[in-house]
């Protein structure tokens, strides 16, 4: 069974299916408790399970996620709130040298069952501060998983995973879309990390892109379309482990593949893309893998500027024009 | 400077030999009054901008602190420099930012303070002392020490203003920041005024919930930073400690930090959940020790000037901020081509892919 | 609690009513003596195993400090957790982990105690309470803070041992997670019991030249923690400390801090520019108050032993550690296949490319 | 005229050079000073310039860096060591959210001449902590230049220029070669970012690597050498901003190529060059670009774990026999 849910509400039920199902969860973070959360994902949850299960932190980053490492060392499962993932500089020494590696570097005498979860990527003019796409940034060290979900269900379904897992997970939620619907499965829908989806199936271009942007490249997929060309469109949902098989299957059928990122292109999960498209399907590949990225600029404030800087579905289907060899439009 | 921030050359300030309330002179208390006008008029005027949509991103409205930055800014000297976080209109607009250009860029237009480019929290205004306001909090304190070390180093006599939040103090980069400050003052190399602005809350986290040490200002002492604290609703309270402060920093070339008690009775952004954690009687209280409305009662009650003249200053600053609005408004949005412009200093001036 | 580590059930600490020095009783005191002999004989065959090029990374030994380790592990009831810096042989060994894995770490063989897989910096023994050694200065204290509110939050009365040195003070995690550890444990959460092992310097950079205010103790107010110092060249008095404030501890949930004032006579690393920060005299002095030597001392005094017996326990420390060396010496290397094992936990142990 | 000089002199002579010819340029780091630096590559300088220029700091990185934000925007131009850059993690806040976008959220008001330095890569037997190479982690993020020389001359030459720069520069040191020598040239020999340097001509595949893995390749080359094979080695030098051209008509002439990293393989430089080349040389190239990477794990201590950890001559020459459609050796 199935029942419409927004994102938020959808984020919201697994957290409240696992703090029910296991005391050794809590919530930490900035003004997830009393204040509800900046984007009420949270909102209720301290009047329900109190201050020991939903801990409000002071503004210390860094130190409430090295604490949450800490407790998940001695088995707890925290789930950490970055208000916004913009804030997780400050934690990054916590997450990379902590969180991801002390498994490794105490031969595997302790796990850290750890969530850190938060909006990322850009807004509405937030600006250059508050304007991220953190996926290869935290995808480049071995010891995290990272995951970027973008339908509901999956965001449930995503979310009891990460809890579940013995390892610390950066959850990137698609922080524009917690107020859009979609069809949510009811109890315990946990989705695995590490399969990406396919979100429309087509075989004349794959279309590859994760986040907010899965939507954008199915918008550019109508639009193609109705040239008579059918992407083929794949959510990647999860960024380390990564699924090469699903691209590279799609692309032995397609023979043309355009990646899509919010994030800036250098470095960025479009380009890894690219490598194991050209690596693994090289005598499949019609055209080279174009990838469509973020403006290589700090976000601007100006809403034209911001429009700008983000990727757009023209620029998206023009590069599938140009993977097809079709004039651009 | 700007206009509403000169005073006459003797508006000093009396403490009374009784040790009663500060005497400040009439004009500079109107002089004040003006300031603090202006800058109410424009933070209601973001305000209905926000809910208009015209304003996008965060907004953080500066209402009920306005003794603060009005107070301490009367000790600013050409030179000195102020950096803040992201409520930061009031200092811009201090400072002797144009109205219009600082509503321009809340309006994300080209003509804005920054061209559009930073919006309400990341305001510059170089050329007046202005070094920015910032969005990461706590993440410009250790700017402002560094601002404070090269004045030294650079062999002037100007200190640095630097303003943050109480909730910012939790945050290890202030740590970092003030120990430095100690260390560097010791030798006389890091005039860094500290600004506290005790509003008591950041964002929907009481002081109380923050930290089990909840003197602030006390809070120096372990970077061997001497410290006070002031009423931050008393504009003339404030100008007081600023001025004689702003002087022991400039002379010494040592830090000092004050903690301004004050309070936001605005909400914590444009869309907060105002009564979650903190009960209407708290804000009803605080309002009648509103910083704007005790100078007014003083003013009266002095017979300085009456409730029409009042009323005037009052309409003078609005429509000030009616012609910013205004300005804003008609404006342009930046060209194109800033997209990629200013993301590097010097001929290589975009690096990037176009 | 290794052999080391046991002591007579009478072997408590009194405080002479003249308020003078310390007397521990004989047995004890023989038993603190043949603990820091063990630490410093395993300190000196790292040296040596490091010249030899046995021992690679970075090396840190303990030689000048064992009395802090030594009298506060006393205090270690099973159940506890103890958690430190890249420092950690004296932790380990005092908790009970044989030398020989804990040589063997050093030599990078798979008999080491993590695997050798981490190496001096990284020792960890989480089944007898040692969750780890950290490289990353300050890095470990919020996990510290951590681990401690898990203790509550699990409903058990253990205590955390929570190791810095004076350098870690200047980070910002300290200050971030002290304020946690105040703030919880206003609510009784929080059972860290902070030690700060003062030894004059971070690398080659002291106290003095690393803050204004030098007094680490004190530091703590800013949090609400309570705090005291210890002479900790002197293990009779740490253990005095150790024994009343673990107990406090233990029964409040809140956080105490101790700084224990002490002195490396050993470089900073394996490769120390030794005399550049530091005259010789200073460290000839601080030799002259060395913690084991002290000891040797007033047994000798008291004629508890003989500088006969006293050789033959050092003898048997070092004995014991040429095990542990010829141990470490024999054993291979990590099996290839460990290079992909420990990286997630799991079904799914590995992710990444084999 | 050029003198042999060690990797660790060259560097310090393009400092001297700029403390003497510009009083604004300070030098910032722990134990840089009194200690003389623990890499001694600042040794001597103390008692030379002075507290006040030769600055050590208390530890805490992300509070002197930004100090030195702070002061590069007052116009003093900030050398800061990053003893290595392991510990950066704790100060990337204020390398990404202040270095790398004062100017551009300030409308160009600001600048930022401030330069980043310490040594990059991993050591011997340092361990997961002291494991890194972050060329990707930084190259990622507009504002930032980031550039990674690997001989004496180039270290001088790119630290003169980075110093000069308006701009904030990570210096990316090859840590482990501060004792190889090399010819510098003498008196001001900058050398402009964005540049790659061809290290040995070749016409049968291209190896493009940066830092100490350039000298690898250099080996490798002549193992190839032996069998036929002439490899045209490629040292990127600088990361962002990068060089695409000189690697695109190598490959044009080569046809084939292998990217070599120390750092992890996922959205690092590698992947980056691989997508670059199979997009502007995607008819030029015979075989999929390969990348040899350092192993998917934190860095582990035991010697023997390590060796495998770090890429070696014979898996980039395996690599290169691929691509030329020979037996792997
Ligand atoms: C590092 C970081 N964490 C969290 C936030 C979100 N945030 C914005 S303002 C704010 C409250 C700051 O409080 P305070 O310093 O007291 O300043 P005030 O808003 O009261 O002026 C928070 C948590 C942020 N911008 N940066
Ligand atoms: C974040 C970080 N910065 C710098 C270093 C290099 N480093 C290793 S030990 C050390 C000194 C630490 O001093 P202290 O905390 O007093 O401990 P001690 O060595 O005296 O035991 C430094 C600077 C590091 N490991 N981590
Ligand atoms: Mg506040
Ligand atoms: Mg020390």
């Amino acid at each position: 069974m199935a029942e419409t849910k927004t994102y938020r509400e959808a984020l919201r039920e697994a957290m409240v299916h696992e703090l029910d199902n296991d005391e050794s969860v809590v919530l930490m973070g900035e003004d997830i408790g009393v204040y509800g959360g900046t984007h009420l994902i949270t909102d209720g949850l301290y009047d329900e399970y109190g201050p020991n299960r939903i801990m409000d932190v002071p503004i210390s980053e860094n130190g409430f996620t090295g604490a949450a490492v800490g407790m998940a060392m001695m088995g707890m499962r925290p789930v950490v709130e970055m208000m916004t993932w913009n804030f997780s500089f400050l934690a990054a020494d916590q997450i990379i040298q902590n969180a991801a590696k002390v498994r490794y570097f105490s031969g595997g005498q302790v796990e850290v069952p750890l969530v850190i979860r938060g909006p990322n990527g850009g807004g509405v003019q937030l600006s250059a501060q508050h304007t991220h796409s953190l996926e290869s940034f935290y995808g480049h060290f071995p010891g995290l998983k990272v995951v970027a979900p973008v339908t509901p269900n999956d965001v449930k379904g995503m979310m009891l995973t990460a809890i579940r897992d013995p390892n610390p997970v950066i959850f990137l939620e698609a922080g524009a879309l917690y107020g859009t619907k979609g069809e949510v499965e009811e109890g315990d829908n946990a989705v695995p990390f590490g399969k990406a989806r396919v979100a429309r199936e087509g075989s004349d271009v794959t279309l590859i892109a994760y986040g907010r942007q899965v939507n954008l490249c199915l918008r550019a997929a109508d639009t193609l379309s109705e040239d008579g060309f059918e992407a083929e469109v794949i959510d990647l949902r999860s960024l380390r482990p990564f699924d090469e098989d699903t691209i590279v299957e799609s692309v032995e059928k397609t023979h043309r593949a355009v990646a899509v990122q919010e994030q800036w292109r250098w470095f960025g999960v479009a380009s890894e893309v690219a490598a194991i498209i050209q690596d693994r399907a090289f005598d499949s590949l019609d055209a080279p893998v174009e990838r469509v990225s973020g403006a290589e600029v700090p976000g601007p404030y100006a809403r034209n500027l911001e429009l700008m800087a983000f990727p757009s579905e023209k620029q998206v289907t023009n590069a599938a024009r140009r993977v097809l060899y079709e004039e651009e439009k | 400077m700007s206009a509403e921030n000169e005073h006459s050359e003797d508006g000093g300030v009396e403490t009374r030999e009784d040790g009663g309330a500060i005497a400040t002179s009439s004009e500079r208390l109107v002089d004040l009054y003006r300031q603090m006008a202006l800058i109410r008029a424009f933070e209601e005027a973001c305000q209905k901008g926000f809910r208009q949509g015209k304003i996008g991103g965060y907004l953080h409205v500066y209402i009920g602190q306005e003794a603060v930055a009005t107070g301490f800014l009367q000790a600013f000297e050409e030179g000195d420099r102020v950096i803040t976080a992201y409520r930061d209109h009031a200092h811009a607009l201090l400072l002797g930012s144009d109205p219009k250009e600082v509503m321009a860029e809340l309006y994300g237009k080209g003509t804005g303070l920054v061209k559009g480019k930073g919006g309400s929290m990341h305001l510059f205004d170089v050329e007046r002392g202005l070094m920015g306001g910032y969005g990461i909090v706590g993440g410009h304190i250790p700017l402002g020490v560094g601002i404070a070390y090269a004045m030294r180093y650079q062999e002037t006599d100007h200190i640095t203003q630097l303003y943050l939040g109480d909730g910012a103090m939790s945050q290890g980069a202030f740590h970092e920041a003030a120990n430095l400050a100690g260390l560097w003052g010791r030798e006389g190399q890091c005039p860094c005024l500290f600004i506290v602005e005790n509003n008591k809350y950041g964002m929907g986290t009481s002081v109380e919930r923050t930290t089990a040490m909840t003197d602030l200002a006390a809070k120096f002492d372990a970077y061997g930073i001497e410290h006070e604290k002031v009423d931050g609703m008393d504009v003339e309270a404030v100008v007081e400690a600023a001025e004689r402060v702003a002087e022991q920093v400039r002379e010494t070339g040592k830090p000092y930090a004050i903690e301004a008690l004050t309070y936001r009775t605005a909400p914590h952004g444009a869309a907060d959940f105002f009564e979650n954690y903190r009960t209407k009687e708290e804000i009803e209280e605080w309002r009648e020790r509103d910083p704007i409305g005790m100078v007014e009662h003083k003013l009266i009650e002095n017979d300085v000037l009456d409730e029409d003249k009042l009323e005037e200053i009052r309409d003078e600053a609005k429509e000030r901020i009616q012609e910013a609005v205004e300005f804003a408004d008609e404006s342009d949005e930046p060209p194109e081509e800033e997209l990629y412009t200013d993301v590097y200093a010097g001929e290589d001036e975009y690096t990037g892919e176009a």
